[in-house]
């Protein structure tokens, strides 16, 4: 494997890992606040279509991400209604809500485009452009560092950059602010959230808010940066294994974006290596495809110690009855 | 002084959950610079309604006074800013924060959190000083004492400027020592002219520093009285309604064979610290041996090593039989095959499946017996006749076995427990805190049922924070200290002085 | 305790939240220009309007069932398995080989050695996920999500590389054998003077199905088994006191659920389409987890949550043949059945609640 | 009337039940008449609806699909008096339905020689969607085009995945183009349904070309989109919309010959294929409807001597 190659795995690394890490932190912020969400699946995609449907609309991919997370926020916000308000269970909202989104981002696309659920391609400013970084034509040559500036840091849209600023920035509201640490108290004991004087329902509205937005983001990512247009059930299971990212990195933000990367890494790898001709045998395409998750699960049984999920996570806040 | 207006006021206040109305038109006036006791049974009422003072619940009527002022609390946010400070029968700690980030959740300056801490930190040092509060404000909460939490939640509410303070029972998870340093503590708040709400069970400490006292029954406020002008038989009787009996009425012990025989017991746990550092104890037949200690010391590894689900090295024989104390065998059925029974202390974790009705509560651990099953299939119906006749003889309320185990007060919640242990006819009893949070009425059927137990001639091994319980219960006494025995006493040779010593791992001679 | 008298939890509620979804869902249909009366019409009529529309309702809820309970069991021990689609893809592998390399003499026998197959596959693809969280604390969400993705590799490999009979487009094993053939409730109703519909693939396994119903309502309310995974699930700590081990309820409740799981093959592969094709689970195995949930775990709630969810996609599939309305349209539907019934109960339940107590006064503690 | 039933990818796959739906619309179009129509859910459901429609009255009964082949089996003998269409069905015995075949590895090996001769690089790619025989038939028939033109071409072939998602996951098909191009990669071949949507665009995007599938996708990036190989179900569709409850039945293999099967030119890939590249391929497909080139099928003994999967 030549250094070029290496390049190129990496630069596909990052493209695959960033709607994984934008799920994952929206992830986060839910879950650290307590409320499990297993619909990013469905906010992501939801937020694709209106992303794509306006950005071809408007012309602007500015105004398709706004609709595209506030899409994604209203979505959060029915689960916030259904887990928070009405301290129903977060598990079941999450599976309604990846139903919703299956089914409301084809029946409104079809209403609107009549394309069969998807939406027109989109082109010039209705989509995101790759950032070429300065210099980076002129330091391509240089060896070593020439490729990996302009070659793997360079040229990916701006949300991918935004994205992985969000991890420090993540981190940063988490463990340096006052909005981080009621967060993550709500997270772990809301009654002493509630003792303390501050508003739990509050404080977990908007944490899915966010979560709202980040997901909005990684679904118009993917359908206006990634791609040009929104195509039906283009998340393609993303949500989950943002969902598994998070786990696996023990629901820290750091980490988050080390285990997408590692998910990117290992999809960009078995993408490049089908069929791997080992001579006596050639490994089976399956084999290959199935690699990244394979190797998930060796890592977390070998590696990873028991995850510790927050401790209030997944039950509603209920004072009386 | 006279026509001071009351620090509080509450009129007239109702609150019911639904069904049960725990609350009933309660009326009370608590002067400041005054600490005034609350007591009544579990589940009169008590925390409820301290919880609406705080803001915690809404109460469903009455009217609320702070010097004076008429005040509604919607929340804790506007007690805190009417100067109300409680500290929750259930600690409201994030367990896995620093006691200073406990501390400052809810009351930071600022959107940042470093000058927060900052300033916290400094604020705390001079509430230390000032009222001899120890903490290390780096300490994780879960990894410090009940004793060191509690006094995180004062600080907490200190923080805030809090100059009315309630305390929902402080004193059931505090050593004698920890007990004495709060009472000093609340003496001094006092002084300065702080207004304290203390509820308890313990009548002695109402005696000692209340300066009004306020009994609750089923909801309602039966009778607000000075403390200089009652005394605790008045009190318990006002309380559960009839005559108690503060003391427990037993006769000499008549120890027979060894039961239970331990030798070099040691645990070590995952971080290498060693928990039981080679305990050598014996128990007999008809005889309690109490366990004394400040909590932490190693008495919970005891129990559960004995109890069967904590590794260890060492011999522990059971009439005479060696009981594996790692692997196969060393786990809570085969300890309770071999005669053991075991009443734990946390009754919510270990005893009691909160979830379950109580039936299933009462065949927690034994579902396997013989008589709650039929062939292949358990028999529910066999279980509940046996429940309904373990509550009627140990007076659980409500008698009622379908009803989940959450839903029982504390002290009927252990009645099940002890009900389900007992009634098992074990040669040996491990028993933790029977007591903690439990009214003096269940305190005293429970203590009857221990000593009955002795009398039929079974051994019981007793570990309580609570002196007094563990000098009026055993008939030995044993003291824990880092993990080691420290010396054994006679309860009518020794007292609490001398015990408190031990405890503090001042050795025996030396005492 | 309960404010709400039991038979208004089981009917009321339901009934109540089953009408919220249905006019927010009408509120869809209109939006895209359609007459949701006619829509439900179809659908009622299609679903339970005939022994045809009842054949196809029952065999989708006797998928649902099957996986349903699979959750289920696992749910009472804490255990969150997402693998339902894997074990149950897996199962369609047994089921699979089993009625293809044995030449059965009948279907009886068939049946029992392909739910001994169906089973076993499926427990299989459970127990490793269930060892990785039992022995080595591996979270067994992701790693049954991983195993679901797997599983379908697994069968993807088996389908086009080895089952499929030479030359055929068809990434399919060849059609069972006649004398596997399940009877359908036609063929069972028959004798019993029962004309039922010839041609829906409701089947045998239906009576399986509401066997496993009534064998998983006995194990896990009756038995002492059940009692120690209920005990597990609802307090680790009690259960470590108590010396129910963790690592053998992980593994039992996993077998036991990944069995149940890979079961669900006797209907869609054995019954229905007599033959393995790619995807055979359609999500079935997704779908058990609501199914489930809006079950509220109890076996009885899972089969009513079956039937409901079979009126679903039996009703859906009536409203493509008679409108125009899209196919993702009952997606949207079921969405909203999921949401109202199994999040926003309570949206339903907290009014019902205040108004029962109005209605029945106080009583004194 | 007919009735059409689409197959699980929906009647808008942008692939074949896309080509069959506008073929039953220009039928009616044309003739003013109407037909029936589902969309698939689920695997239960393919027998429902040909018994539904069948029963309904609905003649001919037009299927999408080899997975139809197995209920047709069931369900044909039983309405002996309605004709049914089965589209990529050619090995039924069953005396009242129309069996139709594409002879796809043909109109792959034409756009695999296009490929090939429009390549720069010498490597010419190609990206299926799920792994089943089909697609594999589809890449094997482009391997033999490509090494007909250039014997030492490289083929980088690749997979989406093995589950349904496979064949709606744009984002993946992106990757995989770029992971073709930086294998040296200068043509794609996307058979792979809405996959195949982020092929052509990532493609154009990159500036390497790309080839369509099953109906002609050039327009979709003009000048950026080499060819499409066509599969003319909308003709075969219509054709037998239009003959009605006489359509003949039996087994149809349309391949060039019988232009079930081609490659698109039209203005929008005028410029990317030169008369040379055009002379070179239509005498190919002379030769192979002249029975002198044989494409090999994948299906014939399971395996491709041009391509290993
Ligand atoms: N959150 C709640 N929801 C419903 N009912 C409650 C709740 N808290 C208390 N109750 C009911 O109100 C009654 C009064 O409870 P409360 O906690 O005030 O008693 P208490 O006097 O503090 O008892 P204890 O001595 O055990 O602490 C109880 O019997 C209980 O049934
Ligand atoms: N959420 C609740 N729902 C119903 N009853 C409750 C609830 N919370 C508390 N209770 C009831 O309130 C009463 C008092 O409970 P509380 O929380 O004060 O602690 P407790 O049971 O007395 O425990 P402890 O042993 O710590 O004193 C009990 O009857 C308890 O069952
Ligand atoms: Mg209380
Ligand atoms: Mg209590």
């Amino acid at each position: 494997m030549d250094f070029l190659t290496i390049i190129q795995i990496l630069d596909s690394t990052i493209r695959l890992a960033t709607p994984l890490l934008l799920a994952c932190l929206a992830g986060f912020f839910s879950e650290r606040a307590g409320i499990f969400d297993i619909g990013l699946e469905g906010k992501m995609l939801i937020a694709a279509m209106f992303s794509a449907a306006v950005a071809y609309v408007t012309g602007s991919v500015w105004l398709g991400l706004l609709a595209g997370a506030a899409s994604s926020v209203a979505l959060a916000a029915l689960h916030g209604l259904a887990s928070i308000t009405f301290r129903g269970n977060q598990l079941i909202s999450g599976v309604a809500i990846n139903f919703l989104a299956a089914g409301m981002t084809v029946v409104i696309a079809q209403d609107w485009f009549q394309l069969g659920g998807r939406t027109p391609s989109l082109f010039g400013g209705a989509r995101f452009e790759p950032i070429i970084l300065p210099f980076a034509e002129a330091v391509a040559d240089v060896p070593f560092l020439g490729p990996i500036y302009a070659e793997l840091l360079s040229g990916h849209s701006i949300l991918v950059y935004v994205t992985f600023l969000l991890v420090p920035g993540t981190w940063w509201v988490i463990y340096r602010t006052r909005f981080g640490l009621r967060l993550r108290a709500v997270g772990e004991n809301p009654a002493a959230v509630d003792t303390a004087g501050v508003s739990v329902v509050g404080l977990r509205y908007a944490a899915v808010a966010i979560c709202g937005v980040l997901c909005g983001i990684a679904g118009a990512y993917l359908a206006t940066a990634l791609q040009a247009g929104f195509v039906k059930d283009m998340t393609a299971g993303r949500g989950f294994i943002a969902l598994a990212a998070l786990i696996f990195a023990k629901w820290r933000p750091w980490p988050a974006m080390w285990s997408c990367l590692l998910f990117g890494l290992l999809q960009a790898i078995a993408l490049r290596y089908q069929n791997l001709d080992l001579g006596v045998f050639t490994v089976p395409v399956q084999a290959m495809d199935v690699l990244p998750y394979v190797l998930t699960v060796i890592i977390l049984a070998g590696f990873v110690g028991k995850a510790i999920p927050p401790r209030a996570g997944g039950v509603p806040y209920v004072k009386e009855r | 002084m006279a026509n001071e207006a009351p620090a509080i006021e509450l009129k007239g206040i109702s609150k019911a959950f639904g069904p049960v109305q725990a609350n009933k038109d309660i009326s009370i006036r608590v002067m400041p610079g005054t600490i005034h006791g609350i007591i009544g049974e579990n589940g009169a009422g008590k925390s409820t309604l301290m919880s609406i003072l705080y803001g915690f619940y809404k109460a469903d009527a009455g009217e609320i006074f702070i010097s004076g002022q008429k005040t509604t609390i919607p929340d804790s946010q506007a007690a805190i800013a009417a100067g109300i400070g409680m500290v929750f029968q259930h600690f409201k700690l994030v367990e896995n924060f620093t006691v200073l980030e406990n501390i400052v959740l809810g009351a930071e300056d600022g959107g940042l959190l470093r000058p927060s801490l900052a300033k916290a930190r400094k604020t705390l040092e001079e509430l230390e000083q000032e009222y001899d509060l120890k903490v290390d404000p780096d300490a994780i909460i879960e990894q410090i004492g009940v004793g060191a939490q509690q006094r995180v939640e004062i600080l907490k509410a200190l923080y805030r400027q809090a100059n009315i303070l309630i305390l929902d029972e402080p004193t059931g998870v505090l050593t004698p020592a920890e007990a004495d340093q709060l009472f000093r503590i609340l003496g001094r708040l006092r002084e300065e002219g702080k207004t304290i709400i203390l509820i308890t069970h313990k009548l002695r400490e109402i005696m000692e520093i209340t300066d009004t006292v306020s009994v609750m029954r089923r909801g309602e406020m039966t009778a607000t009285v000075k403390t200089s002008e009652t005394s605790p038989e008045e009190l318990a009787e006002l309380m559960v309604g009839r005559k108690v009996l503060l003391q427990v009425d037993k006769t000499p012990a008549q120890p027979g064979d060894v039961i239970l025989d331990v030798k070099n017991l040691r645990v070590v746990d995952e971080m290498g610290v060693e928990r039981l550092r080679s305990i050598d104890l014996q128990v007999r037949a008809g005889e309690i041996l109490g366990i004394a200690g400040v909590a932490g010391n190693g008495q919970s590894e005891l129990l559960e090593v004995l109890g069967g689900y904590m590794d260890a090295t060492g011999e522990v024989r059971v009439n005479g039989t060696l009981m594996p104390l790692t692997g196969a065998g060393a786990d809570g059925r085969s300890r309770r095959e071999s005669g053991v029974s075991h009443v734990p202390e946390d009754r919510q974790r270990e005893g009691l499946i909160m979830d379950f009705a109580a039936w299933e509560n009462v065949a927690f651990g034994y579902h396997d017996d013989a008589a709650y099953n039929r062939g292949v299939l358990m028999d529910n119906s066999a279980v509940r006749a046996d429940t309904e006749a373990k509550m009627e003889r140990f007076d659980v309320r409500p008698p009622n076995p379908a009803l989940a185990a959450k839903n029982f007060s504390g002290g009927n919640q252990q009645k099940i427990v002890l009900a389900r242990e007992i009634e098992r006819n074990p040669d040996l009893l491990l028993i933790g805190q029977p007591t903690r949070g439990v009214d003096i009425g269940a305190i005293e059927f429970i203590h009857q049922q221990i000593v009955a137990l002795r009398d039929q001639g079974k051994a019981i091994l007793l570990v309580s924070v609570e002196l007094e319980e563990i000098l009026s219960l055993s008939d030995r006494v044993a003291v824990m200290f880092d993990g080691q025995i420290m010396g054994e006493r006679l309860p009518s040779q020794t007292d609490e002085k001398e015990l408190g010593l031990l405890m503090a791992g001042v050795s025996g001679e030396a005492a | 305790m309960d404010v709400v008298p039991k038979w208004a939890e089981v009917t009321l509620i339901p009934i109540i939240s089953l009408l919220l979804a249905a006019i927010f869902s009408a509120i869809v249909i209109i939006a895209i220009g359609e007459d949701p009366l006619n829509a439900l019409k179809i659908m009622v009529q299609g679903a339970f309007g005939s022994t045809y529309g009842w054949g196809y309702t029952l065999y989708y809820a006797t998928n649902f069932m099957f996986t349903g309970l699979a959750f289920a069991v696992a749910f009472h021990a804490s255990l969150f398995n997402i693998g339902g689609e894997g074990q149950a893809l897996l199962g369609g592998l047994g089921v699979a080989l089993v009625c293809l390399l044995v030449p059965w003499p009948h279907w009886t026998i068939a049946l029992l050695f392909a739910m001994i197959g169906g089973a076993a596959f499926g427990a299989l693809w459970a127990a490793i996920p269930a060892w990785l969280q039992a022995k080595r604390g591996s979270h067994i969400v992701i790693t049954t999500i991983m195993f679901n993705f797997i599983g379908a590799a697994v069968l993807n490999y088996m389908l086009v590389n080895v089952l499929k009979p030479k030359g055929s487009q068809d990434p399919a094993t060849a059609r069972f054998a006649e004398a596997v053939h399940l009877p359908t409730l036609h063929d069972i109703l028959a004798p019993f003077g029962i004309a039922f519909s010839k041609s829906t693939p409701a089947n045998v396994s239906l009576f399986i199905a509401l066997a496993a119903c009534v064998l998983v309502w006995l194990l896990i309310w009756r038995t002492r088994l059940g009692f120690e995974i209920r005990a597990f699930g609802k307090s680790q700590s009690a259960a470590r006191y108590a010396g129910i081990s963790g690592v053998r309820i992980t593994m039992i409740a996993m077998l036991i659920s990944g069995g149940l799981a890979g079961l669900m093959a006797i209907n869609n592969v054995m019954g229905e389409a007599e033959r393995l094709v790619l995807n055979p689970t359609e999500g079935a195995g997704f779908l058990g987890i609501a199914v489930a949930l809006m079950g509220r775990s109890h076996p009885f709630g899972v089969f009513l949550a079956a039937i409901l969810f079979g009126f679903l996609y039996q009703g859906g599939a009536e409203l493509a043949f008679f409108t125009s309305i899209p196919r993702e349209m009952i997606i949207v539907i079921q969405a909203l059945v999921i949401m109202f019934t199994g999040a926003l109960d309570n949206m339903v339940r907290m009014p019902l609640e205040r108004i029962f107590l109005a209605l029945r006064g106080k009583e004194v503690r | 009337d007919p009735a059409i039933i689409f197959d699980l990818g929906g009647k808008f796959d942008k692939s074949f039940n896309e080509a069959a739906f506008n073929g039953a619309k220009r039928w009616a179009d044309e003739t003013g008449g109407s037909f029936r129509e589902i969309e698939l859910q689920s695997e239960a459901q393919r027998e429902q609806a040909l018994r539904r429609f069948a029963e309904a009255g609905s003649n001919p009964v037009i299927t999408m699909g080899f997975a139809m082949a197995d209920p047709l089996s069931a369900v044909a003998a039983d309405y002996p008096d309605t004709k049914f269409v089965a589209v990529d069905v050619t090995w039924l015995d069953a005396p009242n339905v129309r069996q139709i075949g594409f002879a796809e590895h043909e109109g792959s090996y034409l756009v695999g020689m296009l490929a090939a001769m429009a390549s720069k690089s010498g490597t010419v790619g190609f990206i299926g969607g799920m792994d089943i025989p089909l697609i594999r038939h589809f890449g094997c028939g482009y391997a033999q085009g490509a090494k007909a033109v250039n014997p030492d071409v490289k083929i980088v072939a690749n997979m989406t995945g093995t589950t349904p998602a496979a064949w709606n996951d744009p984002v993946k098909g992106s990757e995989l183009t770029k992971a073709q191009m930086s294998q040296g990669a200068d043509v794609v071949y996307a058979a792979a349904g809405g996959t195949g949507v982020g092929v052509l665009q990532t493609a154009a995007d990159e500036g390497i070309l790309s080839i369509g599938v099953d109906s002609n996708q050039n327009h979709l990036h003009p000048g950026k989109v080499l060819t499409s190989m066509l599969k003319r179900v909308d003709v075969a569709v219509y054709d037998a919309m239009k003959a009605g409850e006489n359509v003949e039945t039996g087994v149809f293999t349309l391949g060039l010959a019988e232009e079930g099967v081609g490659y698109a030119l039209d203005e929008n890939n005028a410029e990317l294929i030169t008369d040379e590249m055009k002379a070179a391929v239509d005498a190919a497909r002379e030769k192979i409807i002249g029975g002198e080139i044989e494409v090999e099928a994948y299906y014939t003994n399971d395996s491709c001597s041009a391509l290993d999967f």
